[in-house]
């Protein structure tokens, strides 16, 4: 008959009829028939992280990950999470790192808004925990590609606050000299393939180089982070289109912190979610919650796996929380302030993380005021660096368009 | 000032929302228009006047946008898509190309759209910088708005949404806040009619955009110099009004083409190319082109501001023209 | 628990989600937890469109209608197709449709091979079910896209063969004077919007119609065609994602023939199917027996009634096979001859149409020949206006590029 | 003929074929390549050589093909991105302008890339005839390659898979199967070095692609009536060769420059520009451009031949450049 309880097993069909072979599911002759293609729930007891599976055979939809994964009611308390086996002391690290960019946005943002930084900035405050979960479960060698809201993508991935802060300023201390400034942040030396002004864009970049390490040979892989706006934009379906079928070792990692400037997601996805526009197309999709550290490491940590062992490419949507507004300036007229006050309060990654480390006694009470004190010193720094750096020489700034001797004034 | 002293941005939107007014075609696709009224005001309270059908909210999927256009426009509608920085059309390039420009002439239609986006350099680095106007006014089928005042930018959108082609609408952003006055309902702009911001009889320097608004502040400026400088705006550069440019130059015998984007192969270099030709007898120098060098925008003001020309460089061109002065490195 | 046997549940989290109300399937505490997002096999019984549904609630993935969607096995005899409960002479109407399409494919398709028609063409000889079952849904101020392969759906709307015929020819007698051949036939007199010659373009304009449509409160839906190959670009799904959220009146119709030139639909499909894809994108999607005349005016007629009573937009995959190489001359090294042999036999929808009709007593034993006898007629006129009909006036080459007069020569 | 004569496509083949002995990074990326060796048999032959991971075909998705490219570059390869028909690109516009273009300039890295479109005017009607050489031309970042000869096609290939910067690299449908002799292992054309075809003393005739094959017929023509031209291969669209220009207008004084393109915004206008400049002393008459129209590619052979310029125009403009016949409309 034509009900088909197992995705599987529409597949297998969908292979066979391409393939021309007998058909595994096929119909009793005779219309109408319905089919649908479906796939049964999971045990929900069995940890998403443990199992090794085969990616996208269309025997589910996808997974969620996390302890709740719901938007916050206005009465929730700080949800809990787990450390889960890992080691305290690497957590603790994790957490110093969330701090540094919890503070680098927050002493960058006013100085933003006082020109300091030309053109303003997207401050990532608040989404810490999917950046740094994230590249935490990656080797130094394994590629990220960030966003237009690109701080705590290479603040995580390693670039020094002083550089990223002098070359927000347009100086010459910058990492790129002040060329590139927020949008444009990159350090190929240590794996950061850019940050886009383009939406959508990085993850091309990290799609490519994934065809790069695949073709290489290399044990590396590509991150590329979007967010929920970006799931609207061709090129990142043909991308994750393109990574399914090459079996790229590509981690497309969707931060969805629920607007794209001002508009909302349920104003631009209908009825589904992005992870199941992902799964659509065939490879391992998985929903986790944006704010669990440990939980964001954990997915991404066996998506390298997966793409390493070969089982291809790996999407992840995080449900997070941006603070500030699309850029620092940005007046905020789209939302209410205390959904920012729910957030922060029940939902917050660093604050979550380190009641988690002071339960597992490896943080002491209250001791994420010294981590932040400590990333205020560091941040600290990076302004007076910023501060103290000279501006580029005008004379440079036709330099390195091309890689040979060009004219570049259309005179002879 | 008179009253009808008003920015570039609210200009646009004044004639945006007569034309809608009178039109019930007219409707407005793009992003984060609704609530803020586009990120240079350049819709701003239309949301409220006429809701959130005609001034539409779209995801971030710039080919669907313009598609949408389009096909409404085939389907008796006269869309104003905005896309934001117009560096964001990169993502809808056939759309524009393929379909839009061409439609009218394959399948002897209409196409009423407008493409609205903020163009020329400011902050925001190399992507964000894109200087497309002359594609598009390469490109068959298609027309290209480059307004420098607030009166043009009302006029030019008002002829555009009564037109029946489709027209790329390109703001700058450093002019968006321009003020300046304004017309009335009637007072239409037409496609193809440059403007003599001032008149002169030295030598003629022919702007567009910005560099209509740094032409004119040159020859303020020249004229303290003795040098007496005819300025034109061609307010669109496509089509390309070079009647209006002959005859100065048939006066002036001397010539000055200034554009914001990469000299080479832009559309000053176009207006020289037909002037050397149309005016070889007339013509007392060689025409000099103001434009950036052949690089990106860099992020860092320090850097970006010595890519591109400003007043300086189209005096220093003027002079040049009138062999008061060598050539220098342009920009300096 | 997190197990959640409902996709429509799942959709309702996440609507809840991002509406910041109460989760309906918010997990215990305590991670991991692993949810599926699933829907229940439908009752293969019950009929694919004769119940109202809303669209893309996420309940179901998609339905497959037809009595065999897998592709025919060597030994496979002839598929029955069953006529339901339509007029005969209706069907017998759409057995001409098809007839005249396949006789013009197969005339037609010499005459490229001679240089007759410049530039080749593509023949859609075997998708006559697609082009005229979907048409025969709609009316005649519907709107209809096309494709690189344009005849049959040019013909099913009503574009006369002899206009098309010159066009093709490049003769001043065309439909559209010579100037834009087989790749752009259009005539917006009868709702044909334009045959396009970039993949997954068409599907654009029809999304922009559909706009309109809606805009002006019109009783109209639009119908944009493409290929699977087309299922591959970023504008196809940019345009699914629009329709669905805008509810507009589009039924997007995927002719998936398995190739997109010598591009088998398994190197660029990973695991699912093109219809699985859609559902992803929220909207309601449908697997269709495109070789099924019948069963596929079903699902438009359905599809329209859904979009007119405000149900949004649907994704049609009908499954059919092109007889001829991509184009005309196509060396076809991609693929076995005896596979066009067993579509031909087993699924050939001329024959299938006539065979039911037969049964049917609505067409006379063998009448389809008739039927095709017709056709020929009908061609040869065609064939012999174009090749009466003189060329186009050289002098009217650069006629009616813009509305108004413009110098186009760049000389004052 | 040598024993290396072959088709531009042939050379291109082989071109490519050589440099991916020798140089493991590059590869292929694009649609019916590893089969059929692509539309144009550009790569014929190389899929049995090279195998499917590197003669790749990919789904149609023209912006993650040139994005992989792009992100595959910055990764250690040496990718050519296959578009087919140039007109494709319009779909990847922001992966080649905003991306591959920049990317050097914003992150000081190369970015060793291919681009190949087949281009010109030929069969296909409008979509599939679009002219965007003077595009990429304006876009800072791209060098375009626009090759005339399979000696051309094969060393300015070659130049590109060991250079370090994105190329644009336009084969011209009418050319893809034009004979001639190709080099050898070692022959590498350099960018921005024109080819002087025929040296000339009365007129100087700048052409490239299909056109600079139009323009040495037009030379041999005009040698009948006592004309000597120089006509001179560009090449290369940028970087562009204005110096051998310039060199050959003092000798002749008279310029005309063709372009099968539309003659507003094209590269002809931008030569043009540049020279009126250079040699305006030396200049004894107008520089003559040819072009087409500004329209649309229709799909009759009877209307297209109409539109784009033949021999016979760049005769006429050569004409008229030597005051022997006055201007006429063209193309006639
Ligand atoms: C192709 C493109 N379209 C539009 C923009 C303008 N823009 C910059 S960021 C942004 C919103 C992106 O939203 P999302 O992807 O959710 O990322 P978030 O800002 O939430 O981090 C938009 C529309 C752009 N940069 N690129
Ligand atoms: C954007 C774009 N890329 C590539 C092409 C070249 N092309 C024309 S038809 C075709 C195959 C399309 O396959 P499919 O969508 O399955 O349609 P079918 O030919 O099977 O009817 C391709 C690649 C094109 N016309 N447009
Ligand atoms: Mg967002
Ligand atoms: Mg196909």
């Amino acid at each position: 008959n034509g009900g088909d309880p197992s995705g599987a097993q529409a597949a297998a069909a969908t292979a066979a009829w391409a393939a021309g072979g007998e058909a595994s599911a096929r119909a009793l002759s005779g219309r109408p028939t319905v089919t649908v293609v479906a796939a049964p729930p999971l045990d929900p007891d069995r940890p998403a992280w443990s199992e090794s599976r085969k990616p996208g055979r269309g025997r589910r939809r996808y997974e969620v990950v996390g302890a709740n994964l719901e938007r916050p009611a206005d009465d929730d308390e700080l949800l809990a999470l787990e450390l889960g086996a890992h080691d305290r002391a690497a957590v603790a690290e994790w957490l110093e790192a969330m701090a540094l960019i919890r503070v680098f946005e927050e002493r960058a943002a006013p100085l933003a808004r006082a020109g300091k930084i030309p053109g303003g900035m997207h401050s990532a405050a608040g989404q810490e925990a999917v950046a740094v979960g994230a590249v935490r479960a990656l080797k130094p060698t394994d590629i990220v590609t960030s966003t237009h809201r690109s701080h705590h993508h290479s603040l995580a991935k390693g670039l020094e606050p002083a550089g990223i802060m002098a070359e927000l300023y347009g100086k010459a201390g910058g990492v790129l000299g002040g060329r590139a400034g927020h949008l444009h942040l990159a350090d190929f030396s240590i794996g950061l393939f850019g940050s886009n002004g383009i939406v959508g864009a990085g993850l091309g970049i990290a799609t490519g180089a994934a065809v790069g390490a695949k073709l290489r040979g290399r044990d590396q892989v590509a991150v590329g982070f979007f967010g929920d706006g970006g799931a609207n934009t061709g090129r990142t379906w043909e991308n994750v289109n393109l990574a399914a079928m090459w079996e790229l070792p590509l981690i497309a990692i969707c931060e969805n912190n629920l607007y794209a400037v001002e508009t909302h997601l349920t104003a631009v996805v209908s009825n589904v979610t992005i992870a199941d526009r992902a799964a659509g197309f065939g490879l391992h999709a998985v929903q986790v919650d944006g704010q669990d550290v440990v939980a964001v490491h954990d997915v991404v940590a066996e998506a390298r796996e997966r793409a390493l062992g070969g089982g291809g490419p790996t999407f992840v949507e995080a449900r997070t929380y941006r603070y500030s507004g699309h850029t620092v300036d940005d007046p905020e007229t789209y939302r209410e302030a205390d959904e920012v006050e729910t957030w922060r309060r029940a939902r917050d990654p660093l604050v979550r993380a380190a009641r988690a480390l002071e339960a597992a006694g490896a943080l002491e009470q209250g001791g994420l005021d010294a981590v932040l004190a400590r990333a205020e010193e560091t941040v600290a720094a990076a302004i007076e660096f910023a501060e103290s750096s000279p501006w580029p020489d005008p004379a440079t700034a036709a330099d390195g368009v091309y890689g040979i001797e060009v004219n570049l004034e259309g005179k002879p | 000032m008179s009253s009808r002293t008003m920015t570039l941005s609210q200009a646009f939107a004044e004639g945006v929302a007569e034309e809608m007014e009178r039109d019930p075609a007219v409707f407005v696709v793009g992003t984060d228009l609704f609530i803020r009224g586009g990120h240079w005001a350049q819709v701003k309270g239309l949301g409220e006047k006429f809701g959130r059908e005609r001034i539409r909210d779209a995801p971030i999927s710039e080919a669907a946008m313009v598609s949408a256009g389009v096909g409404a426009a085939l389907n008796g509608m006269r869309p104003i898509v905005d896309l934001n920085f117009v560096d964001f059309v990169f993502g809808a390039m056939d759309e524009v190309v393929n379909q839009a420009a061409k439609i009218r002439y394959m399948w002897d239609v209409p196409v009423p759209l407008v493409i609205r986006g903020t163009a020329g350099v400011a902050f925001g680095a190399a992507q964000h910088n894109n200087q497309v106007e002359a594609w598009f006014a390469h490109m068959p089928g298609l027309f290209v708005a480059t307004p420098s005042t607030p009166w043009d930018a009302k006029g030019l959108i008002k002829s555009a949404l009564r037109g029946s082609d489709p027209v790329v609408f390109l703001m700058h952003k450093m002019q968006t806040g321009l003020r300046g006055e304004a017309g009335g309902p009637d007072d239409l702009v037409p496609y193809g009619r440059a403007a003599i911001r001032r008149s002169g009889a030295d030598v003629t320097i022919v702007g567009y955009s910005i560099m209509a608004s740094k032409a004119l502040e040159a020859a303020r400026r020249l004229e303290a110099e003795g040098i007496d400088a005819e300025v034109i705006d061609l307010r669109t550069v496509f089509p390309l009004d070079l009647e209006t440019v002959v005859a100065s130059v048939r006066k002036t015998g001397r010539l000055v083409v200034a554009g914001e984007s990469t000299r080479i192969g832009g559309i000053a270099s176009e207006v020289a190319a037909a002037i050397q030709e149309a005016c070889f007898d007339d013509l007392d120098a060689p025409i000099e082109r103001v434009g950036a060098l052949h690089a990106p925008i860099p992020h860092s003001p320090a850097l970006f501001k010595a890519l591109i020309p400003d007043v300086a460089d189209v005096e220093r061109a003027a002079r040049t023209a009138l062999y008061r002065e060598q050539p220098t490195e342009v920009p300096a």
